[in-house]
């Protein structure tokens, strides 16, 4: 019993700790960005199911979920995202990623607004993209 | 007695494997060392700075640990029993066939017990891997080359 | 979120199947079957199929030693596309296997740890 | 009588003394109160598994002179086999003990070889004290043939445990009160075409079906003429199956026939088919078989050893495994 109380606890522990994000759709403006065309664009997308997108200075990053079975593109999706939000925003430099590093690093960073080091971490974020295994 | 009518009375007589009871033991087994690699991976990705396609490196690093640590205590060579091919095909197997041939031979010496004996079972994984990477790829190349295939 | 543990475990676990049904109908032996499997990975990647598997199961793909030849000829391919022919080559030695340098290491740690014990 | 591999010895030589040792696994063993010494390490408290091996059968040879009040320098001929590379653990154990030596090689069957050349030895007037036996070391042998020992792989329900054990048989002139060497039957080496490894009692139950049925035939001798007739190391499957060609060959009493291998662990399912190695069966006669016939619960055995000729390159290769079985005939008079 005790063993079975342990594993419950350290397996909820690991689900909290693994920045379980809810499926929802995040849209920070800091930016003074026109940010609706956007929102509509990530949430009429059917086999995405979950999203952050913060606009900052000349930043755009947007970390989304797709859907179980549309995981094998995931990619993909996020490439064609990224190439649409780019015709979109052609001033900013946009960064989309299905990796659920940079999602929940992306809501952490709309959560936890200050302001100073945004930036810093936008730029750690992209070399985290670009990282090759 | 020909050696077609010994088959046959061998055959009657020894039991059939049991696929079904295996297939169903591996499943299970392999599913949950993956399960358990997967909250690793997670682990990483929450504590460090590791994306899901760069989690995966420190995750086998600590899959393999792991099973050192079976390994040297006995208990994977009862995993692989139960498991079958649950035990043998994640990396954690592959680590097993290092690190059992390893400790197994360390009373021939460091170089040649040791260090000749280490991938005298998972040598052939490596080759063949090398190999077929090698030979895919080429082929790959001369596919886009001659534009029939793109990258 | 759950949903990758869920693949994970659905796919790890499917891929040892394979590996069972290759020690029981087609009666090889574990190193045989581990060889076809790294093959079998390599391939998928030659056709490109693989990294959506890993982006679909996670661990469950990069677990089983299916991911260790879909790793090289990856490395490889990355390089062809770059460099052409000569990064077939370069490609395969640029890359280096976490699993392999890993094992290596914590092989030899355990020389110095363990002893093999032959009980039950 | 003169025929092709048939021995008889008129002149009765005798089991006069034996000496058992076993791993601490065999503590599992229904037999192991019989055992004289079974150690808690399992290799034998010796720097390498081959060592623990040799000491294995170095105290076995001790334990059966001190039982006779004699040392190794009276004793006339050294006879033993194993299956570890070239016999090293032999020839150590030959080199520590100091006894002539002719290292002997039937795989599994050495314990009943080794005792029927024995036999023969004295039998001719050459000896008056042979000491022969055979033993085999889980570990040891597990690396040679098969995987290293904690190696992950699965094991279906043929397969056998190689056990760590040595028997050791002292031999001489006949003497009264003691079992005697009747006769016996050098086997010939079948092979059926198996190829599994880790199902040796298919490959070896042909040769021991054979080696019976020649030694029934050749001496004139019915199965129901001895208290026990037992194969060396046939296991679960293997004893199946030689009891199936038993009955082709028209035998149908078969309630007296049993198996040292499948009986070695009290039939375990954790050790899949049974015992098997050259120490199995050697060490099942020469304690229980032995301690039976001295109680003269047995007046008559049949001891069928079994051996599978195989080599790790020879299966790797894709070879057949031929196989052997020798037959050693004892009486208590």
């Amino acid at each position: 019993m005790i063993i079975i109380r342990h594993l419950l606890l350290f397996l909820s522990l690991v689900f909290l700790l693994a920045g379980c994000v809810p499926n929802e759709f995040r849209f920070e403006n800091r930016a003074n960005q026109n940010i609706s065309q956007a929102e509509v664009l990530v949430k009429e997308d059917e086999r995405i199911k979950g999203a952050a997108a913060l606009f900052y200075d000349d930043h755009l990053i947007v970390g989304i979920r797709v859907k179980t079975f549309s995981r094998f593109n995931k990619t993909k999706i996020a490439s064609e995202l990224e190439t649409s939000l780019k015709e979109l925003y052609p001033e900013l430099s946009v960064l989309v990623s299905a990796d659920s590093k940079i999602l929940t690093e992306t809501t952490k960073l709309i959560l936890t607004s200050k302001d100073e080091d945004v930036k810093e971490d936008i730029h750690e974020l992209i070399a985290l993209v670009e990282e090759q295994t | 007695m020909d050696k077609e009518k010994y088959a046959k009375i061998e055959q009657s007589i020894t039991p059939t494997t049991p696929i079904l009871k295996n297939v169903f033991r591996a499943f299970i087994t392999g599913g949950t060392i993956c399960l358990i690699a997967q909250f690793i991976a997670v682990f990483y990705m929450t504590f460090f700075n590791f994306t899901e396609r760069t989690a995966s490196n420190p995750t086998v690093a600590t899959m393999i640990f792991i099973s050192m640590l079976l390994t040297g205590f006995g208990l994977y060579k009862k995993i692989g029993q139960f498991g079958g091919a649950g035990g043998a095909v994640p990396i954690t197997g592959f680590g097993n066939a290092v690190i059992s041939a390893a400790i197994e031979h360390k009373t021939e010496g460091y170089v040649l017990g040791v260090g000749g004996n280490m991938f005298k079972l998972a040598g052939s994984v490596i080759l063949f891997g090398v190999f077929s990477a090698f030979l895919v790829a080429l082929v790959k190349t001369i596919l886009v080359k001659l534009g029939v295939a793109t990258w | 979120m759950f949903s990758i543990y869920i693949t994970a475990f659905v796919v790890g676990g499917l891929i040892c199947v394979i590996g069972q049904l290759l020690f029981d109908v087609a009666k090889l032996t574990p190193a045989h079957t581990l060889c076809t499997l790294v093959v079998i990975g390599s391939i998928l990647d030659g056709f490109g199929l693989y990294e959506p598997l890993i982006d679909f199961a996670g661990t469950g793909a990069t677990i089983p030693i299916t991911s260790f030849g879909n790793a090289l000829t990856h490395g490889a391919l990355a390089e062809a596309e770059k460099h052409g022919f000569i990064g077939v080559l370069t490609g395969m030695f640029e890359v280096t296997s976490s699993g392999i340098s890993a094992a290596i290491l914590f092989a030899f740690i355990a020389v110095f740890l363990f002893k093999p014990k032959g009980d039950v | 009588m003169v025929k092709k591999g048939l021995l008889t010895f008129p002149s009765l030589p005798s089991i006069v003394a034996t000496g058992v040792t076993a791993g601490p696994l065999e503590k599992k063993s229904p037999f192991h109160s019989h055992f004289d010494k079974i150690y808690d390490d399992e290799s034998c408290d010796a720097k390498t598994n081959e060592h623990g091996h040799a000491k294995l059968m170095e105290d076995a040879c001790m334990i059966a002179l001190s039982k006779l009040g004699k040392v190794p320098s009276d004793a006339d001929f050294f006879l033993v086999g194993d299956l570890v590379n070239q016999m090293t653990p032999s020839n150590f154990t030959a080199t520590s003990i100091g006894i002539p030596y002719i290292g002997v090689f039937a795989a599994c069957a050495t314990s009943v070889s080794s005792m029927l050349l024995a036999a023969l030895l004295t039998e001719s007037g050459m000896s008056q004290l042979t000491i022969a036996g055979s033993a085999s070391q889980h570990n040891a042998i597990e690396r040679q043939f098969r995987y290293p020992i904690e190696y992950g792989a699965q094991k279906g329900e043929t397969a056998q445990w190689t056990a760590t054990a040595a028997g050791i048989a002292a031999i001489t002139p006949h003497r009264n009160g003691v079992p005697s060497i009747v006769c016996g039957t050098f086997g010939k080496a079948v092979d059926m075409g198996m190829t599994d490894p880790l199902n040796m009692g298919a490959a070896m139950a042909p040769a021991a079906a054979d080696t019976l049925k020649r030694h029934l035939e050749g001496h004139n001798k019915q199965v129901s003429d001895y208290d026990c007739i037992m194969t060396g190391d046939l296991g679960k499957n293997g004893f199946a199956i030689f009891i199936k060609l038993v009955q082709n060959q028209g035998i149908t009493n078969i309630d007296n026939f049993s198996d040292a291998g499948m009986e070695f662990y009290g039939k375990n399912p954790d050790f899949m088919a049974g015992a098997s190695g050259a120490g199995c069966s050697a060490a099942v006669y020469l304690s229980e078989v032995y301690a039976k016939l001295l109680s003269k619960e047995y007046k008559k055995v049949l001891l069928i050893a079994t051996g599978a000729l195989l080599s790790p390159m020879s299966f790797q290769q894709g070879d057949t495994i031929p196989s052997i079985a020798h037959a050693i005939e004892l009486t208590m008079k």
